[in-house]
This record gives C-alpha cells, structure tokens and sequence, in this order.
C-alpha cells in the first residue's frame, strides 16, 4: 500500500494531496515531496496546504512528517495548513492531542483565503 | 475454541517478514479481528493503529532497520477482549526508553509508545525468555 | 529476503482456526499480499477467491465441520508469482474425488475445486507429510 | 464479517437485498430468508428479485445458495431475477460460467416489469 502524492502550484504556494495509507513504509515518499516543495518554494512560499481528505490511515511516522513539514515552513516563513482531514486522520490526531498544533480547515477553499 | 465458561478465544497467528511493506497486511488482518472481538470501528482503528506502532518499533529498534527478519503477532480474540503477543528475535529494549513521552512537547518522535499506551490496557515487554522479546498488548471493552 | 537473481521472495505465514468466521480474516490478509506481488485488482480478487475456496474444503472436509481446529498458509510473495502452501492436520482426501466438475450441469456444488483449478496454474495436494494435507496453490502473473 | 439482509415485500412478489460477503459463514443466513420468502410467497408469488449492488464478495456456497433458490422458485412457478450484480459478483458468475442460467438484469426496475 503507497500513498499516491499530488503536488499543485496554486497562488498562495503549494498544494499536497495525499491518497492511501501513510505510515512506515510510505512516510518517507511524503518527506521527499514536501523536500521537493521547498525547494521550488524558496522564500517566496506563503503557504503549503495538505488536503488529508483521502488519506485511509496515517501513523505516527506520518505525524512526525507532518511536524517536520511545519518545522521547515517556519523556518522560511510559510504557513503549514491541513485540510479536509479524513476520519482515521481526525483519530490520530485526537490521540496525539497535536490537533490545537496544526492549522486546520475544513476545506481547501477555506485554507486558501486570509494568506 | 471456548474457555472454561464457554464464551470463544480464538488465536490467529501471523508470521510476517520485518519489511515495512508488510504492516499494511497486518492492519488488514488484525482491523477485522479486532471487530470480530466486538470493539466499535473507531476503537478498531486505534487498536490497529497500536499494534502497527508496535510492529514499527519492532522495525526500527529490536531489528535496526534490518527488513530481512521475521516477527511474529499472536492475536487471541474473545467477546470483549483482544490480546496480541508480538515476539521478535531482535534487540532487547532498554526499559526504561520505553516511557511514553509527554505530549506538551512539540517535536517528531515519542508518540508510537504514547499510542501504544493511550489505546491498550495492558502493556508489558517480556525480555526474560531467550533471544528477543515478547511484547503483550491487551484491550478490553469497557 | 531476496532469491538468487536478487528479487524478493517473502513468506508471510497465517494461522487461524477453522471456523469459517475467519475466512474473512484470511481475504483480508491475502488481498494486499496479492497486489503486492504485482497482480490486477481482477485477479487479485479470483486468487483471493480460490484460497477461500481452498480453506472451505479443509473446514468442510478435512475437519468435517470442526470448527475447533487450525489449519495454516504459508504465503510466498514474489514480483509477478504467488504461491500458497495450505496445511491441515484432518482428513485425507480421496484425490480421485477432486477432479473439478464440467461446468454444463446446473446443480449446486463441484464450484469450489473448479475455481481452484481456473484460477492457479499449479494446484497439487500432497497427503504423504504424516497426518493431514499440503496443498500447493501457484499463480504466475502473465 | 456478516451479510446483511433485508426482505421487502413489492408487487411482483419479494425483493430480497444482500449487503456485505457472503461466504461460507454467511450463506446460510441467505438460505434462511430466502426459506422464510417461500413460506411466506406460497403460490402467489410472480418473483424473486435478489439486489447484489452491495455484495463485496461472493463464493461457491454464495452462488449454489442462489441456485437453490432458483430450484425452488421454478417448483412454485417464480421467477428468480437478479439485479445490479456488484463487480466482484459479476467476476464470480464469470468463473462458474453461470451468467447464462440466471436472469440477470442491470437494475430493480428492468427486473420488475415484464412480469
Ligand atoms: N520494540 C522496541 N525495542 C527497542 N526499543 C524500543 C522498542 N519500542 C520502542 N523503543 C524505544 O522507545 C523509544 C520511543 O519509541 P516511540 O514512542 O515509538 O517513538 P519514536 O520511534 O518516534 O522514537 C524509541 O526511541 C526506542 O528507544
Ligand atoms: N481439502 C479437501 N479434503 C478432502 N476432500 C476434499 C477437499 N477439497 C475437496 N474435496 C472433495 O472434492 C469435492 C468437490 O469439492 P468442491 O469443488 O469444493 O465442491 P463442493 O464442496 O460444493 O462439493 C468435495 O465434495 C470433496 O469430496
């Protein structure tokens, strides 16, 4: 089981998508985009959104990306914000308390605007 | 199979490779098991989410990275009750690592033993018996 | 672990009792195991069908509707090959029996063996290894 | 995992809703409610209609459960009409070449009329 990863350039900066299962084995293949992402990004990067509407299962290999990911966009400024998170994505989050960490919205649209 | 007071217990053993390609088979074996014992579907997500933490720990720390070995899941399924038994031939933990961190403290890492222990009743890590270890997770419904 | 041309050949082991509850448990497990070894969603659903069919016989005849006892399957995952070793302690089987029926007559029954031999290409029952049946199910992707 | 099962009673006779897999463990549940149709239908019952829109799985004891059903219905003069096969039901029916000795139709109302 991979997880499918889109990446969209949009004007705020970047769009993630993520499809499947993210836990051990798939992780590092988020990492890697996000890499990639801030590479293209530099400094002119005001936002990344992640739409963690497909996502089926995610682990706490998944979260640590997710922090790491956040970690990097301060660093150069950006924002970090999830969208859309899926019902097993809610259930981790909620078991690992990090959701008051996160900027979180409802939809795409929503995470979009205010940037 | 039923115990003394008749009700089922049943065992499912699962023998899988320590590639981490390989714990979506567990999650796909054990998610049904888990319903099978009478949880709700969100306790079963967590309880898989737990066992998958632990075979990920089993990966990276008794084996090292090394996704050449095996370990093995006994999962034991009653009404109300689910027990699993992970045996592994790797690296015995250092106990006292095992802690779950505190969740007030923003950083990657830490959590799959905070889940470990957020979902299940019971934990208990087994590293009397010869090579390895012996991890027993148990959950009952309340 | 890899062969001697350096590709992989995992072996993913399941135990279960032969109450037919868990031949879910079974599908499940066998499902991304199948995908993984490079397999068609299509065909992936006929194999996983065939080994279900296989664990039926064993509860049905090999145990006689025993559903107290275990049978096993060693899974062997291998890019573009899978291979299923199916072990029971039961009854033997009148070999002569199984030959899958003609399809022409409509009548409930003779299925299962015919999917078995649609589905893989090496289907052989091995009752000479003590008590019980080792039956050989292999599937090479085309 | 259960199959689930609802009867309900409609013009031409009875439609009879399968949801979920219906295996080794399960098929039995089917042949009872099919059982409790007959003793219910008697004789004036035009048809069976069985949705298998929902079915995720079928196996050899799911299908020779059907044809059963369809033995008994030609004893009572009933037709016995399939509808809205799933396609892992169609992938089975394939398999045992049986596409050809049931009335199979695409949709509940199609299997409805004519009758
Ligand atoms: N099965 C194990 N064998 C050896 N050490 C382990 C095992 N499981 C956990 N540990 C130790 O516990 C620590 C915390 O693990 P965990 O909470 O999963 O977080 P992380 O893996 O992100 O560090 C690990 O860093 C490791 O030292
Ligand atoms: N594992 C087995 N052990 C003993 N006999 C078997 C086994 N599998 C199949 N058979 C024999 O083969 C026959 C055909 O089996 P099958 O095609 O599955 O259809 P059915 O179970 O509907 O009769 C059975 O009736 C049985 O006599």
């Amino acid at each position: 089981m991979k997880v499918e990863i889109t990446t969209e350039k949009i004007t705020a900066g970047f769009l993630l998508r993520l499809k499947g299962d993210v836990d051990m084995n798939s992780s590092s293949d988020v990492r890697t985009a996000m890499a990639e992402i801030f590479k293209q990004g530099q400094s002119g990067m005001k936002a990344l959104l992640i739409d963690l509407s497909q996502v089926r299962y995610m682990d706490s290999s998944g979260i640590a990306t997710l922090v790491e990911g956040m970690q990097n966009c301060m660093k150069t400024g950006a924002r970090l914000r999830l969208c859309e998170l899926s019902p097993p994505v809610r259930d981790v989050f909620e078991l690992a308390r990090l959701a008051s960490v996160f900027e979180i919205f409802p939809t795409i649209t929503d995470a979009s605007s205010g940037l | 199979m039923t115990d003394d007071k008749g009700q089922i217990k049943d065992v499912v053993t699962l023998i899988v490779p320590s590639h981490p390609k390989y714990l979506y088979v567990v999650r796909s074996a054990i998610y049904p098991l888990v319903i099978e014992a009478g949880f709700t579907k969100k306790d079963a997500r967590r309880i898989v989410l737990a066992v998958d933490e632990a075979c990920s720990n089993i990966i990276k720390y008794a084996y090292e990275g090394d996704y050449t070995r095996t370990y093995s899941l006994d999962i034991t399924v009653e009404t109300g009750r689910l027990a699993v038994e992970l045996k592994d031939s790797g690296k015995k933990p250092d106990l006292s690592k095992i802690s779950p961190r505190k969740l007030d403290e923003v950083r990657p890492g830490g959590l799959g033993t905070h889940f470990i222990a957020a979902v299940f009743d019971r934990v208990e890590y087994d590293t009397s018996r010869g090579a390895g270890t012996v991890l027993t997770l148990v959950k009952e419904k309340r």
